[in-house]
């Protein structure tokens, strides 16, 4: 039987802020959950969510009272956190501190503190950041400070993995690309609405749901949902849409979504005239995403940076035909053939709607299969075993020389600052000759950080000694026949 | 009886008289196993006691109709609980509880053969003769039905955001208190006994009266031996008896031609005083738009004015209420909030007055003094401190880098004002003896009017600052803005109305210099107008918070709960603030009671004390209004309009008065009403005065209580 | 910023904008290929990451470090994928398990944390676009900086002179008038000459630009037909004179593949290559930011300008016929002349008492400063956007006219004040349109400018510098010298410095660099509304 | 060493009624009652001293009747026998200012402060002094009556620390909000039935209890459990043992009694049974509690 952890995972973003992160967290808790291991989240105090509470499959989320600063990323106090997350961590009895997203302080802090509690840390990546203006800079910097003593770090796709091998001039090896995944249940296409589960081990090929064929003159939709911001492309689709509805009269648009730049989509609409032809509906709940895929046949994703996409999965499961942007991390996401990729560029991205367009009227694609491929694709539960493997990893269940691959001797060369990640120490020295490698002055800096860091951990020893605090009693565990998930999701 | 758990739950008052004799346990069976314990009956046969229950000979002649008793102990009827002092040889019914009520020990040891537990509830009966009584939740010293005018009446309000976020943060919280219920795990159903609680309370409250009168009908019980009486007892009787023919006889005649003819005079010019209060009350309220503000809202004194009609419209009818309660039994709580409200009012006029005579006389004595102290106060701090702190301002105070043309000019306008108000106040000043003299004699009417007219007088001697403030706020806050868009012209930026945020937008040349001209202008020029703001702005401030003094002044002495006060010191169960128990320990009971205790019997012996109303109870209302004032001026609102310039609008004098008003009705009695009441009460005297009757003898017997509780009531 | 990096940013596009046409955020990652029909249907562009990618073999595999310039790799890596494409489905299928591939999709028999030496950090690249400078562009381009700080030195030199009365205040702003008034009659002629020939070239522009008549009607036609033809006209005509040092500048600071460039530009249709020239806001705000944020900055000050466009009547007005247009602008100038004019008249008593109670020293760093943000965020790229936009600056021009401001309340006299202030609006408002318009004119007058202004500024200097006793000439020539040394030696100087700066340039660039779009229609539907 | 650990002790003489207890005080020992004796000593002293440098201050101030005037007044006896407390009081304070230590203070007085502004300030920070001290021991008590109901009760002062179960229950121990000042109150209207027993009760009928539960809550730097009574129609829920926060070891102990105790056995099955849930549905509504904190 596979060794249980328990696991605290640590991150600014959570329900019932709606989010691709948020809910990243929350699917990978309830599997990891469900194959045993005890799983809390900590994050901050959002309005109208405070304190402790229990979701209803008993997931334990701490909302610690913090200072949110912009988009509910709290405010950066380096040390302040400092005591709270120990007694936390001290009365949940957490052997595996797992941050996420590299925008929120609060997750950094959690690794450097985990770190100097001796823990084990895992990292998730969930975006991309350049290297050229000032804030990515400095996020880099911080980024690098807390990834130089990290055991394991998880990005979501192989170009995300780049750059944060880049950014925190991290050993390859030691960072895993597990991609998100979707719950293919909630995005099933319209027209087999009650669809079992079992049929996921379907293959493409046999009893296929019957194709709808589209003819010449029916009415396609195109389905746009992302937040209208500069970064999600919402000047391509603004540029782009009244070209589209130019060239292609039966078509029509609905977009989904809010941000600064729908008042530019606005005015795009009212200078030429497309009210009836153009359906902005607002935000819309994550729930509800499904209920608008489902009313179209194309889904058009113009975002300029994306580290995986997972809308596109969604897009894709509701049987939408996606068209989509080259940029960053989307073309490893779906096979070629269910998706058309565009360049970054009005002229292109409106030519790869036509084309996409022309195929489903010439019923070249079988949009209808889409679902059961993705459903083979992705899924949690899949995501949850390969992280539960980078756990067992680094707390050394599985012998490194496995974990790391099999070129661990020759790996030499590309961990040539830091000694192997597995066997990371926790001694101060370490960790110290670590931190200083970060930079000239950053190194120095980060080192007066960790040894203040490691005071404020003995006087936190001394003054609320560790019998003081309550062990709180476990959720009870859920207990899984390992053989039968391995055979279902057929990894190695 | 499904929730049977052998808990037997017995309530026993604990000044019961105590004897070795044997006796039978008469009381309440709120349920089986739930016995409420009203009186011992001694030397009577069981047997003889059911039956005299049932024909209800127990009940003879009470004072008032039984069903009420019935309907408000909530039972149908009494029954025997049990045996007291007897040996437990005799057999009775398991049910029954033998109680051993030695003179020794102060606890009863209570028996019951069919239950395991038992719970002895003891308790100490309120004497309803003294108006006291136990609730559960403390007693509404306030009228409660304000909210939902409170809300009506000034939508409008500064106060208006406060409120509405309080609103929303309450909206919330129930929302939250809604989810809560869904965690909980079981919802059980109460049981007879957890749902008797309510009528227990009653129960209490009326163990006195009815204990006295199963005592009195004791002797109608059984087969006594009725001897005889001798001569001489008779000839006492006779006497007795002859005695209060002649009382009554009087007490008839006075009643039946004196008392109407002075009732009804009374009644008539209470109504004509009602009316002319009307129509003063109809002045005050009146105005031009409902926007607009009432002649109450603008003036302290119409304000008092204004309350003291209301109360005096109100007493009437609280009077009519309060002499309702005299045809029933004493025991029915209901009204005692009332009464207290009532003789609270009473009281603190009568104290006004008082204070107000002793104020008013001194006032008049020495008003020219007064008018002196007064007038000098005025030109030191109105005139001659602003005009000092003005030509301060003039040449450059404290390294202040003003412009010394900007501050002549504002200077010498602001002086100019001041001079010509100051020879208004010369004008004024030998007028002022007779106006202090005036308010002065006004102040007979209760020490409160003087103050209110006091703040009025303050209000409109330092108009003049007022106004200064408002013109210098004004051009404060404009010359604000215009830097601030003008900012945005410098930063080539501009304020996009559409979308409410900051754009870039590139001027014309011409634009562009003209705007930055005007911008390094006022830059300069704003420091200026800053101090002549800021020393106005103080001046305002401090007088609005004289006037909140005055205000707090008026509102302590319109609202202390002065009669409670008293009451909580003499006696303070008749304010009761809810119960609470306390666990006796048994062993002690144990060794009191003489027999070793059976086997499966754990008794446990419960002390139920009322407690009486806590003094914040009492003040919760000024604590109501400290927050109020607290909330208007302290908040982040108010700092931010000083610093930008706006008007800080005083405090709505409603929110404040919101307070007085609580011991008033939402809307007060129409003057048919009014008549209606004052006539329906010689009706109700002629039915209670037959019913009158009875009370003397009562009285006679406890004239203690009677004595004590007029007394106290009315004294 | 710091001077020197300041004087790089914004020294770079200033040579795009005056030079040969391109599509607007001409050197993104993804939009080297040339924005044509039938080119899009190949991959011409090597960045990319596609599905295909994980099949194919690399062409030289890479490992951290060991990076040339993506640019030229491109070139030759573009033609054996397109090769390689053709049967990749059978080839996949084939390789599947055995082969790594770079997707998320497919599940292969690798661990997670499994780096494959081939794939890995392909798509990096460093430096893509830096371009080495060479040294006399630089300094030519430098130029400008030099007018603006002796225009600058100049109006303080007049300052110190009347502030100490050796000058007087009416002769200065004569002076100063009557130079404004020359430079607008040179200004108005080269108007109408410019626009004879935008009328002669209408009929190109309808030819060139049919999408945007088609899109929007007729009533929009001069407006859209009128910007490119004039601007498509100027830059053949200062391409086609490339022997001066400018263009060359501008031509050695394209990127790398112009061969792939030029025949795009001129292939492309007018209305396009010029529109992103014509664009006031990438104008702004290349001048104002790096590269990266141009289109954010773009579609930022889009809808302002769209909503300034109603207020301001000007640019209405300036879309009538030609005939009566001149006479109106004429109108118009004259009247916004008189309007500064009187203000000034009527604010000037004010001014002079407006710092009184300030002490001086305050005053002195105070004006030092805005004098200082006005020569740092002056708007130096000499992007020109037509003749009546006229883009100012407004921080920085502000920034002089505060300090001009400030300066002229120390001033005791009202008719000083007035003069003062007239005259730092003649040097900070009117002055650098006109040095803009002569530069975009002809590089000629360019030159002459700087050499008169650096005369003057060094000599004022050395007259300011020397007492009144001795011969004042004296001390000017001095001046001058000196001034021409200091001059030459900066701009040399700093030329050269930059220039050594450049080894120690790494930009990395790869996938995960947020794409810049190329929006084409933008500007039809923000401009006119 | 004046207290302890809060510790639990629980009081049931049947089945039907239980009364947990949660006090800081140690079992009364002889040192420990000679500590205690020691404390309330040290305040005596200090009031002492307060009253004797207002009085010093105020025999040198001008407005001072005069000592001989004082004296006049008689002998503090017979001034008691005379019921003349006023003037009894002059004449103690008198004879007390008379004593060296009174010298003392009246010098300190006169020297220290020369301004009644300090004085005051002196003499309201060693008001708050003595009343801090007064709290040595926290009390609070959980009452269950099957049948009525649940009575939380807390209580601070020296004296009760052990005086929750046997203070002689006559009639009016006074229920006043407000730590010192309550006992003050208490000694003034309690009918002294109460002796000093500044004890805030809260009584909740059964059929208002909605639900019993341990919740969790941050507080300060750490997280604590605690006994929550949901009381129905009320928006804030009740806290037991408000000032203690117990260990969870002795909140889970109460909350099992009470589950036993409070309920008729049926239902009692369920509150042992749902030992983890009882934990678990805490999450409801922690925003109210923590506005208590």
């Amino acid at each position: 039987m596979a060794p249980t952890y328990n696991i605290a995972m640590v991150s600014d973003f959570f329900f019932p802020q709606p989010g691709g992160v948020e809910s990243h967290i929350y699917q990978l808790s309830t599997k990891l959950m469900d194959r045993g291991h005890k799983v809390i989240i900590i994050t901050h105090a959002y309005e109208g969510r405070t304190g402790v509470r229990y979701l209803t499959n008993g997931l334990k989320v701490y909302h610690v009272p913090f200072l949110v600063i912009y988009r509910s990323a709290s405010f950066p106090t380096v040390f302040s956190f400092f005591p709270i997350f120990r007694n936390i961590v001290l009365r949940e009895r957490i052997d595996i501190v797992h941050g996420h997203a590299s925008l929120s302080s609060m997750c950094h802090e959690a690794i450097l503190h985990a770190r100097t509690m001796g823990l084990r840390t895992v990292f998730t990546d969930h975006s991309l950041f350049g290297f050229a203006d000032a804030a990515s800079i400095l996020t880099n910097k911080l980024l690098k400070f807390t990834l130089s003593d990290v055991d394991h770090v998880i990005c979501v796709s192989h170009t995300c993995k780049e750059n944060t091998v880049l950014r925190a001039s991290l050993d390859p090896l030691m960072v895993s690309v597990i991609p998100n995944a979707v719950v293919a249940e909630n995005f099933r296409p319209l027209y087999n609405p009650a669809e079992t589960s079992s049929s996921a081990t379907h293959s493409f090929g046999q009893n296929p749901p019957p194709a709808r064929q589209l003819g010449p003159h029916d009415m396609i939709t195109i389905v746009v949902i992302s937040r209208l911001f500069y970064n999600k492309g919402t000047d391509l689709l603004t540029a782009a849409i009244p070209r589209i509805l130019e060239n292609h009269p039966n078509t029509r648009f609905i977009i989904a979504g809010s941000g600064p730049k729908s008042i530019d989509l606005e005015q795009m609409i009212e200078q030429n005239v497309l009210q009836d032809r153009v359906e902005m509906l607002g935000p819309v709940r994550h729930e509800e995403v499904r209920d608008v895929m489902v009313r179209g046949h194309i889904y058009l994703h113009p975002s300029l940076t994306e580290a995986f996409g997972t809308v596109i999965v969604e897009a894709a499961s509701c049987g939408l035909y996606v068209v989509c942007t080259q940029v960053g991390g989307i073309p490893e996401v779906l096979p070629s053939h269910m998706t058309v990729f565009a360049k970054p560029e009005e002229d292109d991205l409106v030519a790869a709607t036509g084309k996409a367009i022309a195929a489903l009227r010439a019923n070249k694609v079988r949009t209808e299969l889409f679902h059961e491929q993705v459903k083979t694709m992705y899924s949690w539960t899949n995501v949850a075993i390969r992280t539960e493997r980078v756990y067992n990893g680094i707390s050394g269940a599985i012998s490194e020389g496995e974990f790391y691959g099999y070129d661990a001797a020759n790996a030499a060369s590309w961990s040539a600052t830091r000694g192997r990640s597995g066997v990371q120490s926790f001694a101060l020295i370490d960790r110290l000759k670590r931190y200083y490698g970060c930079g000239i002055w950053a190194g120095k800096l980060f080192c007066l950080c960790v040894i203040v860091d490691y005071l404020i951990f003995l006087f936190l020893e001394l003054w609320f000694p560790r019998e003081k605090i309550d062990i709180c009693p476990d959720w009870p565990r859920k207990t899984i026949d390992n053989r039968k998930e391995m055979g279902k999701d057929g990894l190695r | 009886m499904p929730e049977h758990d052998g808990l037997m739950r017995v309530f026993w008052p604990t000044d019961l008289p105590r004897s070795d004799l044997r006796g039978v346990v008469v009381g309440w069976k709120n349920s089986a196993f739930d016995v409420f314990a009203l009186a011992i009956l001694e030397e009577v046969e069981s047997r003889n006691v059911e039956s005299a229950l049932k024909i209800g000979t127990l009940l003879r002649n009470a004072s008032h109709p039984v069903s009420r008793i019935y309907e408000l102990c909530g039972q149908s009827s009494m029954y025997i609980l049990g045996l007291a002092n007897t040996p437990d040889s005799v057999e009775v019914d398991p049910s029954w509880i033998h109680v051993a009520t030695g003179t020794g020990s102060q606890v009863p040891s209570v028996t019951c053969a069919s239950a395991s537990s038992i719970q002895v509830v003891l308790f100490e009966r309120p004497l309803p003769g003294r108006m006291q009584y136990i609730s559960l939740n403390p007693i509404a010293l306030a009228l409660g039905d304000k909210h939902g005018i409170h809300r009506l009446d000034f939508p409008d309000s500064g106060e208006e955001d406060d409120e509405r976020e309080e609103r929303r943060k309450k909206e919330t919280k129930r929302q939250l208190v809604e989810k809560l219920k869904q965690h909980s795990i079981v919802k059980r159903v109460p049981s007879a006994k957890e749902k008797a609680l309510a009528k227990i309370v009653n129960q209490i409250n009326w163990a006195w009266e009815l204990e006295k009168l199963l005592q009195k009908n004791v002797s109608r019980i059984g087969t006594r031996p009725k001897r005889s009486l001798s001569v001489s007892e008779r000839v006492v009787e006779s006497a007795t008896t002859m005695r209060d023919m002649m009382m009554m006889w009087m007490w008839d005649l006075v009643i039946v031609y004196i008392l109407p003819v002075i009732k009804r005079i009374f009644v008539l010019g209470l109504m004509c005083h009602r009316v002319t209060a009307e129509m003063m009350l109809l002045i005050l309220e009146w105005r031009a738009r409902p926007k607009y503000a009432a002649l109450k809202d603008i003036s302290a004194t119409a304000q008092q004015v204004e309350i003291r009609l209301q109360q005096f419209c109100y007493w009437p009818m609280q009077y009519v209420t309060l002499r309702l309660r005299k045809n029933d039994w004493e025991s029915v709580t209901t009204s005692h909030p009332d009464y207290i409200r009532f003789y609270n009012s009473l009281w603190l006029v009568a104290n006004d007055v008082i204070i107000g005579i002793a104020l008013g006389s001194y006032i008049i004595d020495n008003a020219t003094w007064v008018a002196d102290e007064i007038s000098n106060l005025l030109t030191t701090y109105t005139v001659e401190a602003l005009q000092s702190s003005i030509s301060w301002l003039m040449g450059w105070p404290a390294g202040l880098k003003l412009n010394t043309e900007l501050a002549a000019f504002l200077g010498d306008l602001f002086l100019w004002v001041i001079d010509y108000w100051s020879s208004c106040i010369e004008a004024l000043r030998p007028a002022l003896p007779h106006i202090i003299w005036v308010i002065g004699f006004s102040s007979f009417a209760g020490a409160s009017m003087p103050i209110a007219l006091f703040s009025d007088l303050l209000s409109i001697l330092t108009i003049h600052i007022y106004s200064f403030y408002l013109a210098s706020a004004r051009i404060y806050h404009w010359q604000l803005n215009i830097l601030i868009s003008l900012f945005h012209l410098f930063r080539g930026k501009k304020h996009n109305v559409l979308r409410n945020r900051i754009d870039s937008c590139d001027y014309d040349l011409d634009q562009l210099l003209v705007g930055t001209i005007l911008f390094t202008l006022l830059f300069f020029l704003l420091p200026t107008v800053v101090v002549f703001y800021l020393n106005f702005a103080i001046a305002r401030m401090a007088i609005i918070s004289i006037k909140a003094v005055f205000d707090t002044m008026l509102s302590c002495l319109n609202h202390f709960p002065l009669f409670a006060l008293m009451l909580r010191v003499k006696d303070p169960g008749r304010l009761p603030g809810g119960i609470r128990f306390e666990l006796r320990d048994t062993q002690e009971l144990r060794l009191a009671a003489h027999d070793p205790p059976k086997g499966h019997h754990s008794t446990s012996v419960i002390y139920l004390q009322s407690i009486p109303l806590n003094f914040r109870a009492m003040f919760h209302q000024y604590f109501q209004m400290g927050n109020r004032i607290r909330k208007h001026y302290l908040s982040p609102r108010v700092v931010l309009c000083l610093l930008t310039g706006k008007f800080v609008p005083p405090l709505n004098r409603k929110n404040l008065y919101s307070l007085q008003y609580s011991m008033l009705p939402a809307r007060r009695a129409g003057v048919m009403e009014m008549w209606d009441a004052v006539n329906s009460l010689p009706a109700t005297m002629r039915r209670a005065a037959p019913a009158s009757l009875p009370v003397l003898p009562n009285g006679r017997k406890l004239p203690s209580i009677y004595s004590g509780g007029r007394a106290r009531g009315y004294g | 910023m710091a001077p020197p990096s300041g004087l790089h940013q914004s020294a770079i596009p200033s040579d795009f904008e005056t030079s040969v046409p391109q599509p607007q955020p001409g050197l993104v990652r993804s939009s080297t290929a040339p924005v044509n029909g039938a080119l899009r249907s190949h991959r011409s562009d090597p960045y990319h990451l596609a599905p295909e990618d994980a099949f194919v073999l690399p062409y030289s595999p890479r490992r951290l470090g060991g990076f040339e310039s993506g640019g030229n790799g491109s070139g030759h890596e573009s033609r054996p994928r397109r090769m390689g494409r053709k049967d990749d489905t059978s080839r996949s299928r084939s390789r599947r398990q055995k082969r790594f591939q770079k997707l998320l999709w497919v599940k292969q028999s690798y661990p997670d944390n499994y780096t494959d030496q081939a794939t890995f950090l392909e798509n990096l690249q460093r430096n893509p676009r830096v371009q080495p400078y060479d040294f006399w562009p630089l300094v030519a381009d430098s130029t400008v900086i030099v007018q603006h700080v002796c225009s600058v030195i100049i109006f303080v030199v007049c300052f110190v002179g009347i502030f100490q009365e050796r000058v007087s205040p009416v002769s200065i702003v004569g002076w100063g008038s009557f130079a404004t008034f020359l430079g607008w009659l040179l200004w108005d002629w080269w108007v109408t000459q410019e626009e004879d020939q935008g009328d002669a070239a209408d009929g190109i522009a309808r030819k060139g630009s049919m999408r945007a008549f088609r899109e929007f009607g007729p009533p929009r036609r001069q407006s859209s037909g009128l910007g490119h033809p004039t601007l498509g006209t100027s830059n053949v005509s200062i391409s086609s004179m490339s022997n001066f040092p400018s263009a060359a500048s501008s031509s050695s600071n394209l990127v790398q593949d112009q061969h792939l460039q030029r025949p795009v530009i001129f292939g492309h249709y007018n209305g396009v290559s010029s529109t992103s020239l014509l664009n006031p806001d990438h104008a702004f705000s290349r001048s104002a930011s790096s590269l990266h944020s141009a289109t954010s900055q773009a579609s930022a000050a889009a809808p302002a300008r769209s909503s300034a466009g109603e207020e301001i009547p000007g640019t209405s007005r300036y879309r009538t016929t030609s005939p009566t247009r001149g006479g109106r602008v004429r109108l118009s100038t004259i009247k916004s002349a008189i309007l500064i004019y009187s203000t000034l008249l009527g604010l000037s008593p004010i001014l002079k008492s407006l710092t009184r109670s300030t002490s001086s020293d305050s005053i002195w760093a105070m004006s030092f400063w805005l004098l200082a943000i006005n020569i740092f965020f002056f708007d130096y790229s000499g992007s020109w956007v037509g003749v009546h936009k006229i883009p100012v600056a407004s921080l920085s021009t502000n920034a002089a006219l505060m300090a001009s401001t400030v300066l002229a309340s120390r001033l005791p006299s009202t008719g000083q004040v007035f003069s003062l202030t007239l005259f730092s609006i003649e040097v900070f408002g009117l002055f650098p349109v006109f040095r803009r318009y002569a530069r975009h004119r002809s590089w000629r007058y360019h030159v002459a400018l700087t050499v008169l202004l650096v005369l003057g500024a060094g000599g004022g200097v050395g007259m300011i510098m020397g007492d009144e006793r001795s011969w004042p000439w004296k001390n000017g020539l001095l001046g001058m010298l000196v001034g021409c040394l200091i001059s030459a030696l900066a701009m040399g100087g700093c030329s050269w410095w930059l220039i050594g700066l450049q080894k120690y340039k790494n930009e990395i660039y790869g996938p995960w660099d947020p794409a810049r779009p190329i929006i084409i229609s933008r500007r039809h539907w923000d401009d006119d509304q | 060493m004046l207290t302890t650990a809060p510790h639990l002790y629980i009081r049931r003489p049947s089945p039907t009624t239980a009364e947990f207890t949660v006090t800081t005080c140690p079992p009364l020992t002889l040192p420990l009652r000679l500590a205690l004796a020691c404390v309330h000593a040290a305040r005596l002293s200090l009031l002492l001293a307060i009253i004797l440098l207002l009085y010093g201050r105020w025999t040198a101030s001008p407005s001072f009747l005069g000592a001989e005037h004082i004296r006049a007044l008689g002998s503090p006896v017979s001034l008691l026998l005379a019921g003349d407390f006023p003037s009894l009081v002059l004449s103690v304070l008198q004879l007390l200012h008379a004593s060296a230590a009174g010298q003392v203070c009246a010098r300190a007085a006169t020297h220290l402060l020369p301004s009644w502004w300090g004085l005051a300030v002196l003499a309201g920070a060693l008001l708050y002094a003595t009343r801090a001290l007064g709290r040595i021991h926290t009390t609070e008590s959980l009452l269950v009556l099957r049948g009525l109901g649940i009575q939380t009760a807390s209580s601070y002062s020296s004296y009760n620390a052990n005086a929750t179960g046997s203070s002689s229950g006559s009639s009016g121990g006074s229920c006043v909000v407000g730590g010192g000042g309550g006992r003050w109150w208490g000694r003034i209207f309690g009918g002294g039935g109460a002796g000093g027993n500044a004890k805030e009760t809260r009584f909740i009928p059964t059929e208002k209890i909605q639900d019993v539960l341990i919740n969790e809550a941050f507080r300060g730097f750490e997280v604590r459990y605690y006994l929550v009574v949901v009381v129905e129609g009320e928006e804030e829920l009740v806290v037991v043992f408000p000032r203690l926060l117990p260990r969870r070891r002795i909140v889970e102990a109460v909350w099992r009694g009470v589950r036993g105790c409070l309920y008729e056995p049926d239902s009692s099955g369920v509150a042992a049974a749902g030992g983890g849930m009882g934990i678990g549905i805490g999450g409801g509504d922690v925003k109210s509690v923590d506005e208590k904190r």
